[in-house]
């Protein structure tokens, strides 16, 4: 059984950690930036390189991606920032967390804020950064509290101000608070937030953030495990840092656990060096005693659904590098970035929910999809209509109206919602749980539906829903 | 009688023959076909001064009732204007006036050679009997009346091509 | 774990056609604190509009809800015209423009709590308090001193079932430690 | 005075010429058409006379036969001017003067 | 030609003439009072006994109606077309035997030996009429009607030629003339060729079943048919149809030119209602009683006139129930029948009279 | 809807069979009618006139089961009525309470009788079933005038319609249960 | 769309902008690389729909306005498209036969803000797109309404017309529609119907981008997010009812126009608006000579396709009590309603008595250009005083001009009045009457009393003439009155203030006896002076033409729909 590898949680649970900015420097926090701070411009193949873009090069030699969902590379996002315009660039950190199944950052905000604001600060020295937030959710005003109050402290320890650490660097962070909307973690409907409007996604193109972004300047925003990563890729190394993990899914990773378990919860482990069914099993302490795993939603609630005993079909490369194909058990597959990918769903936020013989699959989707129906933030046609309607249809469905083509039905509206054509990810985000639990688990549903069909039958003449 | 008929009708069918050709009166085609329809009638007339009831009540059929009937129907489908005063073609009066004179002449010779055909009195022998003509026909010419048919068959079939919508 | 996990009569939008309902505060006055300390936040932007979510929070912090005047009061201080400060009261639902308790409870409903029964949970905070645990919109208990609802995901998925009392955050909550929160919060 | 074949050849021959100048001269399809009937009705005339004075019945069989292919030759020209017409709008040999119609 | 063949041939047309326009004024009451009756009607009864004096107002109307000529109309065509549509229906009435003989006139204007012929030349000219009233019209309802008479006439003409060809095939049959008739039909005949209509008749007297109507039923059929569609009568009523053409070719005619166009119309029905009496229904002939011989005698000929107007009422009430009976056909339609069914049936009958003729021969 | 064409048999294609039955029909009132079996006057107006299915009289306006008027004035009537019997006053801006709910409902509603041409076009029109031919045909009056019928006449002739649409209602009580706006 | 921006002069500045290749539908087109922004002016990358607009595409959007910043919420213009593939190293892959090679795109584009690119292939009629427009029409109609028969956009309505094309016919949604608050009072002249909202936002752009007034705002959130203004707050800015023009259905109706009459039945005249110097275009709406609405009529170059609330509504006045219908002469105390032929007699009998210099002449800016020209002939005839006043009011930034009359550049421009001058005369016809050296005064629709001059002068007149369009106290004093036409019930032309000529059509008939002033200015003018003029109003204008320098060349029908500019005196 592989260990857990803690990097970023390293402290997280000790005992005696405390989330101040002493015990923090105690445990080495800060070095890295004043490592950071230090480097010297060097040349390279005739060229001044200056200190800034020997860290993004360094970050984009580690293979870092993104922990927020999309496992986009960290580096690539850096070096599409318009640098020339002259307008000033911001960078934001996404703290707002509001994935179901999801929370990792809740945890390193409440019990290691400083490495977040370490992070941030060295990701700002490498992107010209002088002015960051941290957009918060609104749920955690501890967390905005905790983090006010690092915040402070670093100030008062000149790590934030003006010429930190006599390097004649200036930043400024500032906490952003949300009010619920989990809307805002799409980063367009952030800016759009934390411009002070209603967090409407940007139309992309033209309005990619890194070109016009936070008051249509270049803005980079990225998740608060991702800021806290590259604290460690600048101390290990980016080459020591690739190594954990494997190729092209470097790192370690927190997987949050939820659903029905014994143990739920966060474990950081090296990306890929755990599959599934480890982290169900070994990790979370498997299923409670007598129940069978029914499925498994890998990277929050967006995420598309496995069924239990499913099996794939994977290209992979071996050791050669050729490619071929693997079949895997759905409790085989790593937890990474590309196989997730590639079987179909994606490993999101790291969020895995695991639930049991005795959930009822279409009570599950219509807790799911009323969560989208009340998070969608109506902009444009397809998201607005199409999640309410499949809100209202798997409601009907769970209170005894449904039809025995409600599956159909609802995948109809599903399968007219993704593929580009809406603004931003949620459009996915909503239909993605629908079409693959109904393609998945069909007959559920159309036994409900059947069934209510049924019963309607026999308490006639009770009218049939209207056609 | 018969001299009073024959030139009744010969001048009727000149006259309305002309007026086919030229009507300084109606520049209808309409008018035109009308005094073709004369003409005809005029000749189904001339048929029965020589005997020949069949060909004549034929005539009246087949040109009178058929022909002519379908000449105004196109006139009518295509909606013919009446034709605008147009100069005659130079060239065309020439010709045309030349043509009539050489065929002047060449039945001038065939009338009047020596030896023409000067007959006054047909025989009655035959009398136009239809029932003859009919013998004659399907025996002595009995070939030519089946390619007739077949003829007759050929332009059906060309007709219903032609007038399909779009020839392929 | 028995019977029906998940409620779906669900009313709980309610609360958004209020929109042409507001409160009207008449007594409302910003304390001189306050708002130094609202300034003091929109100095953090480069926009003074930016700043809104913030102000908005604090007002919310100060009064308990946010009321026409509230509204209208932070667009004058933002230059903005006071629909845009409407349109994100009504759009955010941790804004309340309508008249809470002194303890606002927040159940999450979303699916790992779900699983992990926080229906079960929000049907013994309601009954307890006297409220109607089908109903699951706000509620306000006759004495004004509660607020329950159900809140969407609060990122504690690994302790369900959650849920936050005002600012404060309860995790892995039985029905007996729910009983214990609420004398906490009755005194 | 009697008539004899000859008056009748000769009107045939008047009718004939007339139908002639007629094709030549005029220049609107349908009336060169019906001209093209006064001719053989013109022919049809002579042989019915000769067949008459000559007392046989092959003239009239002859005519017979005119009669039968004109018949045919008025279906098949109709058409043919139809279809013309369809495409080009016009009736006037002068104008239809483009071999590719 | 005597003066005295002229004197008898006038007193002939003027008798006709003089019978056929009665005829056809209380046809028209009779279709009235037919149709008042089948759709539970009384019809016209106020002028006169039992209305019987109608025509008479009928005609006194359309003769003291403005006679209204529209502009734009084409003068000369219009004022011709009328008489065009009444000529040919009378003409056709020179042919056909109405009676035997009386006084030792032989009941028929002209005994052509191409009576048929004639009357199918005849009745080809008819179409003239109605294509020059829709031409002369200058309207489009007319024109259509015209359109439509045209081709519709020339469709069944065929059919209707082609129809009669078996039951003359059948008259010429020489067996027939052989063996099959007596002397006072010898003499009656003597002088006529094939195509005679009284030939016709005196193949069809003997018994009943010597009609033709029984011997060539097709024939028969096909001859009604399109006696209906040559006449313009429901349900071949295209070039006039009311509900779409407003009256067809005379929409734009009024007073006594309607009135002629009325009258041709009916008396083309009386000329193809005897028509049909004499190719079909034997004529002025009855089996029995000895009246299938031509008469001796002023009684039985007068009493052939009448049996021969009785014949043609039967048809005359035929053509006016048909009308109040059935729909309107379809252009498309009315040429499918004609061109694609009765055509080939009436070749097909041809055919088998031609190989039934050569096998009994 | 597509019907179904049954083939015809040889004899039905001859339409033999048809026309001797279309002459039996015919010749049935036609003896009945010169016998006198059958009378051919009815003493109207004592007697009246049994009007067939289908039958196409004047049209009436209706109202809905709680007495609302169900026309909403959409114009659609007058605007295909092909003889421009309809005219339809719109009800201008004013919101207007005595409707019951309805939003939208007609100032005044004319036919000019005189005009109509009962050719059904209206009532196949009107999307909210709102107008419908009776089986008037004896409409008369003593001026022109008193042959435009007012919305007043029209509703008064044309009655309750009982449908089991409801409109208005399923309307009122959806918005109900959602949230209240009135 | 901007090709229909006039063509003479505004197209000339423009710099030449680069041309790209790209294919719609698969027709090769060329189209400019870039356009100006609506708002700044700026150039921007030419988007999809522009380009497939100038080629004649119709992309069906709800969203998108030319004139308006891009949202791209609605999603119905979602198309199809392709872009040339590229390689590893980014050099384009070419076809066997060397054009480049095109990948379609896996994911579709909004045409309302994707920008065209070199190459690239537009398929906006592809099953695909049609697929996805049905998708869209589907998802904006379960919530809806479906009550077409009440709104007043029907016939009119974007939701309809797309419906039509690419909608789907029967409806699968069998849930409750979400139920939002209808007959919202939005303002003074706006009525909003939040059920059949489809949430484009086109009118919140409006006001807050064009108008800058912002007003309106969505409320709640996702499927029940709902369109309204600040509770309590009026939306009443003088540009409220354009934003019922963009609804592209029925949500924001105009109170004016509100359940008076649908819009199929309206016969629609092209005119241009009386109310201020700025001339907005507009379209006049009419039913059997009744005027139903106004609205503006899109012209880049004077109002683009705006107009404002005031001006809209500004037409009562054409069918009120106070109209003019009847000729009349007063004789001694009575007055006596005549025919037209007769005052025309009368008159010119009556004008040709006085010596020159004894009639005075007062035009307004109300009257057309051909008015004008006719009048300064008989005033030149008779060389007499001539004088029109000024009319300023308040104007704002955007379409409202201080200039009230829509013709004052038409009194300069004809020299009746020269520029500057307005106003200047009035003392000194004032004073002529009161030493008798003026005895006949000819008015056109100005009303002198309210002007400020003395009741008690008028009757010293031997002959007033006053020819107006409502009863005014000065046409109280009248011996003759010449009931005038509005200009919605003839034609002409105005120039507006800055000197962009344009004519208006006649929309409605006028009442009564009243008759277009420039008709019988022509007689009089014929009459007096013997001149032969144009009886049609074609002619009259060529012929003003020829002899104005500044309209030199300019017919009638080289005006156009759109007007254009001339040169104006002292410019």
């Amino acid at each position: 059984m592989p260990e857990e590898y803690r990097l970023i949680l390293k402290h997280a649970d000790e005992d005696g950690y405390t989330p101040d900015i002493d015990c923090y420097m105690r445990h080495g926090g800060y070095e890295t930036l004043k490592k950071a701070l230090a480097i010297q411009p060097v040349e390279m193949d005739g060229k001044q390189v200056t200190p800034q873009e020997q860290i993004r090069e360094e970050v984009k030699k580690s293979g870092l991606r993104g922990r927020g969902g999309a496992g986009f590379s960290c580096g690539l996002k850096w070096s599409f920032v318009d640098r020339r315009s002259g307008k000033p660039i911001y960078l934001i950190c996404n703290a707002d967390e509001s994935e179901p199944g999801t929370f990792k950052d809740r945890q390193i905000i409440h019990k290691d804020p400083h490495q977040l604001i370490e992070g941030m600060i060295i990701s700002s020295f490498a992107n010209d950064v002088h002015l960051a937030y941290i957009y918060i959710r609104g749920e955690f005003p501890e967390g905005a509290r905790i983090l006010n109050k690092a915040l402070a402290e670093a100030r008062e320890k000149n790590f934030l101000g003006k010429n930190i650490l006599g390097s004649g660097f200036d930043l400024e962070i500032y906490v952003h608070r949300g009010a619920g909307a989990y809307i805002c973690g799409e980063e367009t409907g952030l800016i759009e937030s934390l411009e002070g409007k209603r967090p409407y996604p940007r139309i992309k193109p033209p309005y990619f953030p890194a070109v016009l972004g936070l008051y249509m300047c270049p803005t980079i925003v990225n998740n608060v495990e991702t800021l806290c990563h590259v604290k460690h890729v600048m101390n290990l190394g980016a080459a020591e840092y690739s190594k954990l993990g494997t190729p092209n899914n470097t790192g370690t990773r927190i997987v949050c656990i939820s659903g029905h378990v014994k143990k739920p919860g966060y474990y950081e482990i090296q990306v890929g060096h755990a599959t599934i069914g480890q982290l169900i099993n070994d990790f979370a302490g498997g299923l409670h005693d007598g129940r069978k795993l029914k499925a498994i939603i890998p990277g929050g609630s967006s995420a598309k659904v496995f069924k239990a005993g499913e099996k794939f079909k994977i290209r992979k490369k071996d050791a050669e590098g050729n490619d071929v194909e693997v079949e895997m058990d759905l409790l085989d597959i790593p937890y990474d970035f590309d196989t997730l990918m590639a079987a179909g769903s994606m490993s999101g936020s790291g969020a895995i929910i695991v639930m049991d013989d005795s959930t009822d699959i279409v009570e599950a989707l219509g807790n799911i999809s009323d969560f989208y129906a009340h998070e969608s933030c109506g902009q444009c046609t397809p998201c607005r209509e199409g999640s309410l309607w499949m809100s209202k249809a798997l409601n009907r469905l769970n209170s005894g109206g449904g039809r025995q083509q409600d599956a159909d039905y609802l995948l109809k509206i599903a399968d007219n919602i993704p593929g580009g054509r809406t603004i931003c990810a949620f459009g996915e985000a909503c239909s993605w749980p629908v079409q693959s639990f109904v393609r998945k688990f069909k007959d559920e549903f159309e036994a409900k539906g059947a069934a209510a069909e049924k019963s309607r039958e026999e308490s006639a003449p009770q009218p049939v829903p209207a056609k | 009688m018969d001299p009073v008929f024959f030139y009744t009708f010969a001048v009727l069918a000149v006259i309305s023959a002309v007026l086919v050709v030229w009507n300084p009166l109606a520049r209808n085609t309409v008018t035109n076909a009308m005094f073709l329809v004369v003409t005809m009638l005029s000749i189904s007339g001339l048929f029965v001064l020589l005997q020949a009831f069949f060909m004549a009540a034929v005539q009246v059929i087949v040109y009178a009732g058929a022909v002519m009937v379908l000449f105004l129907f196109v006139i009518m489908l295509l909606d013919i204007q009446a034709e605008k005063k147009r100069r005659l073609r130079l060239g065309g009066l020439i010709s045309g006036i030349s043509l009539s004179v050489a065929t002047v002449l060449i039945f001038r010779n065939a009338l009047f050679a020596e030896g023409g055909a000067d007959e006054t009195t047909g025989s009655m022998v035959f009398e136009g009997s239809t029932s003859a003509l009919g013998k004659q026909l399907f025996t002595q010419y009995l070939l030519p009346f089946e390619i007739i048919s077949v003829l007759l068959l050929v332009a059906m079939l060309g007709v219903i091509l032609l007038s399909k919508k779009e020839l392929k | 774990m028995t019977g029906k996990i998940f409620n779906y009569e669900d009313k709980r939008r309610e609360g958004n056609h209020r929109m042409a309902q507001m409160e009207d505060q008449q007594d409302f006055v910003v304390p001189s604190g306050l708002e130094s300390e609202i300034d003091e936040l929109i100095t953090h932007y480069p926009e003074k509009r930016s700043a809104s979510l913030m102000v908005l929070h604090a007002l919310q912090e100060k009064f308990g809800y946010l009321s026409k005047q509230a509204i209208e009061w932070t667009a004058a201080k933002l230059d903005l015209e006071p629909v845009n400060i409407f349109e994100l009261v009504t759009f955010y639902p941790m804004f309340r423009n309508y008249k809470v308790g002194t303890t606002v409870i927040r159940v999450c409903r979303t699916l790992s709590c779900a699983l992990g029964g926080s229906h079960k949970l929000h049907g013994h905070l309601c009954s307890k308090l006297g409220l109607d645990p089908g109903e699951k919109g706000p509620q306000n208990t006759p004495d004004g001193k509660f607020t329950i609802e159900f809140a969407e995901c609060l990122a504690a998925c690994g302790t369900p079932p959650v849920m936050m009392c005002n600012d404060d955050f309860y995790d892995n909550v039985s029905n007996q430690e729910a009983d214990k929160i609420i004398g906490k919060y009755r005194k | 005075m009697e008539i004899s074949l000859n008056h009748y050849l000769v009107l045939s021959s008047i009718l004939f010429v007339i139908g002639l100048c007629g094709v030549v001269i005029r220049r609107n399809l349908l009336i060169n058409f019906m001209c093209l009937e006064l001719m053989l009705n013109a022919a049809n005339l002579a042989l019915v006379a000769v067949s008459h004075f000559r007392n046989s019945g092959d003239g009239q069989i002859m005519v017979f036969f005119i009669i039968t292919v004109a018949a045919a030759e008025v279906a098949v020209g109709l058409a043919m001017i139809v279809a013309l017409y369809r495409r080009r709008q016009d009736v006037y040999t002068d104008r239809l003067n483009s071999l590719k119609l | 030609m005597t003066l005295q063949d002229i004197l008898i041939a006038t007193a002939k047309i003027v008798a006709f003439v003089g019978l056929v326009l009665p005829m056809i004024a209380y046809s028209v009451v009779a279709e009235r009072r037919i149709s008042a009756a089948i759709q539970d009607r009384i019809g016209p009864n106020r002028v006169g006994p039992f209305g019987l004096l109608q025509p008479l107002a009928d005609g006194l109307k359309f003769l003291l109606k403005e006679d209204f000529t529209p502009n734009y109309v084409r003068k000369a065509y219009f004022w011709m077309a009328p008489a065009l549509t009444m000529i040919p229906s009378f003409v056709v009435f020179a042919v056909i035997p109405f009676g035997s003989s009386l006084f030792g006139e032989k009941m028929v204007i002209a005994d052509l030996n191409v009576g048929i012929l004639f009357t199918f030349a005849i009745v080809s000219l008819s179409v003239y009429g109605i294509v020059l009233a829709g031409y002369a019209s200058n309207s489009k309802y007319p024109f259509l009607g015209g359109i439509r008479s045209s081709a519709q006439m020339i469709s069944y003409e065929i059919a209707m030629g082609m129809s009669v060809i078996p039951v003359f095939m059948l008259t010429s049959d020489p067996q027939f003339y052989a063996t099959g008739l007596s002397e006072a039909w010898t003499t009656f005949l003597a002088g006529t060729a094939d195509l005679n209509l009284s030939r016709i008749i005196a193949y069809q007297s003997g018994s009943l079943f010597d009609w033709m109507i029984f011997k060539q039923p097709l024939a028969f059929l096909i001859f009604l048919v399109a006696a209906f569609a040559e006449t313009n009568r429901l349900p071949f009523d295209l070039p006039e149809s009311e509900t779409e053409l407003v009256a067809g070719y005379h929409t734009e005619y009024s007073s006594m030119k309607f009135a002629l166009f009325f009258l041709g119309e009916y008396a083309a029905m009386i000329a193809a209602s005897a028509l049909m009496v004499v190719l079909f229904l034997g004529g002025w002939t009855l089996p029995f009683w000895g009246l299938d011989e031509p008469a001796s005698n002023l009684f039985t000929g007068l009493l052939h006139i009448a049996i021969f107007i009785g014949k043609l009422g039967i048809f005359m009430v035929f053509f006016i129930w048909i009308r109040w009976t059935l729909p309107r056909f379809r252009y498309d339609q009315l040429m499918n029948l004609g061109w694609k069914r009765f055509l080939p049936l009436a070749l097909a009958n041809i055919i088998v009279t031609a190989v039934w003729l050569w096998f009994r021969s | 809807m597509i019907v179904e064409r049954k083939e015809l048999s040889f004899l039905e294609k001859t339409y033999l069979p048809g026309i001797a039955q279309g002459i039996k029909i015919t010749a049935r009132h036609f003896f009945d009618t010169v016998s006198g079996r059958k009378k051919v006057t009815m003493q109207y107006p004592e007697e009246k006139w049994t009007v067939p299915e289908g039958y196409r009289g004047a049209p009436y306006l209706v109202k809905d089961q709680e007495g609302r008027t169900k026309c909403v004035s959409c114009q659609l009537c007058e605007f295909i009525c092909p003889p421009k019997a309809i005219k339809i006053t719109p009800p201008g801006p004013e919101v207007r309470d005595e409707l019951g709910g309805v939003e939208k409902g007609p100032e005044d509603f004319e036919i000019n009788m005189l005009r109509c041409i009962f050719c059904g076009l209206c009532q196949e029109v009107c999307p909210e079933e709102a107008i419908f031919l009776m089986k008037d045909y004896s409409l008369t009056g003593q001026s022109r005038e008193e042959m435009i019928y007012h919305k007043d006449k029209l509703l008064e002739l044309g009655g309750v319609h009982n449908d089991t649409i409801m409109k208005w209602k399923k309307k009122d009580e959806e918005a109900r249960q959602q949230a209240s706006f009135h | 769309m901007a090709e229909t921006t006039t063509k003479d002069s505004s197209q000339a500045v423009q710099p030449q902008v680069e041309m790209v290749r790209i294919k719609i539908n698969g027709m090769e087109v060329e189209v400019p690389k870039t356009q100006p922004d609506p708002i700044t002016g700026k150039p921007v990358p030419t988007t999809m729909i522009q380009a497939c607009a100038m080629h004649g595409v119709d992309v069906p959007h709800y969203c998108y306005h030319p004139k308006l910043p891009v949202a791209g919420n609605c999603r119905m213009c979602l198309v199809e498209f392709g872009m040339p593939a590229v390689d590893r190293n980014r050099q384009p892959v070419l076809n066997d036969d060397g054009s480049p090679k095109i990948n379609k795109m896996p994911r579709p584009a909004i045409a309302c803000a994707t920008a065209i690119a070199p190459n690239m292939e537009i398929y906006a009629d592809s099953d695909g797109s049609k697929e996805m427009r049905k998708a869209v029409l589907e998802f904006l109609l379960i919530n809806h309404p479906l009550d077409c028969p009440i709104c007043d956009q029907a016939g009119e309505c974007k939701l309809q017309e797309y419906s039509y094309e690419y909608g789907q016919a029967e409806s699968r949604f069998v849930e409750a529609k979400v139920h939002k608050p209808k007959q919202v009072d939005l303002g003074p002249r706006i009525m909003l119907d939040d059920e059949r909202c489809i949430l484009c936002s086109r009118c919140i752009r409006f006001t807050r981008d064009i108008a800058g007034d912002d007003a309106l705002g969505f409320f709640n959130r996702g499927s029940y997010n709902t369109l309204g203004a600040y509770p309590g707050k009026s939306f009443d800015n003088n540009y409220t009812l354009n934003t019922v023009d963009i609804c592209p259905v029925g949500a924001l109706t105009s109170k004016d126009f509100r359940f008076r009459m649908r819009a199929w039945f309206l016969k629609e005249t092209d005119s241009v608006c009386n109310s201020c110097g700025t001339g907005c275009n507009t379209i006049v709406s009419s039913r059997e000579e009744v005027i139903y609405r106004q609205e503006p009529r899109e012209n880049d170059a004077v109002n683009s396709s705006w107009m404002c609330d005031h001006g809209r509504l500004n037409y009562k006045w054409q069918a009120s009590d106070t109209r003019l219908d009847a000729v009349s002469a007063r004789r001694g105390d009575v007055r006596e309603v005549i025919d037209w032929p007769r005052v025309v007699d009368e008159l010119s009998g009556k004008l040709q008595s006085f010596a020159p210099g004894e009639v005075a002449f007062i035009a307004s800016g109300q009257m057309t250009t051909e008015e004008i020209f006719l009048f300064r002939r008989l005033a030149e005839k008779f060389g007499g005083l001539r004088e029109s006043f000024p009319n300023v009011g308040e104007g704002d930034h955007l379409l409202v001009s201080a200039d009230k009359d829509p013709n004052t550049n038409g009194l300069f421009i004809t020299g009746f009045t020269p520029a500057g001058e307005q106003g200047r005369n009035f003392q000194s016809i004032q004073d002529g009457i009161r030493n008798g050296s003026i005895k006949a005064l000819f008015v056109i629709r100005e009303d002198l009393i309210a002007r400020g001059m003395d009741a008690g002068l008028l009757e010293d007149l031997q002959l007033l003439v006053v020819s107006d369009i409502h009863r005014t106290p000065t046409t109280d004093a009248a011996h003759y009155i010449l009931p005038g036409c509005a200009h919605f019930e003839k034609r002409g032309t105005f120039i507006n203030v800055k000197g962009r000529l344009q004519k208006f059509m006649k929309a409605v008939e006028g009442p009564g006896a009243s008759r277009p002033e420039w008709e019988f200015l022509h007689e009089l003018v014929h009459q007096t002076t013997g001149q032969n003029g144009f009886s049609t109003i074609e002619g009259l204008f060529n012929q003003m033409a020829g002899e104005i320098p500044a309209l030199a060349g300019v017919t009638w029908a080289s005006i156009g729909d759109t007007g254009r500019s001339v040169e104006l005196p002292g410019a």
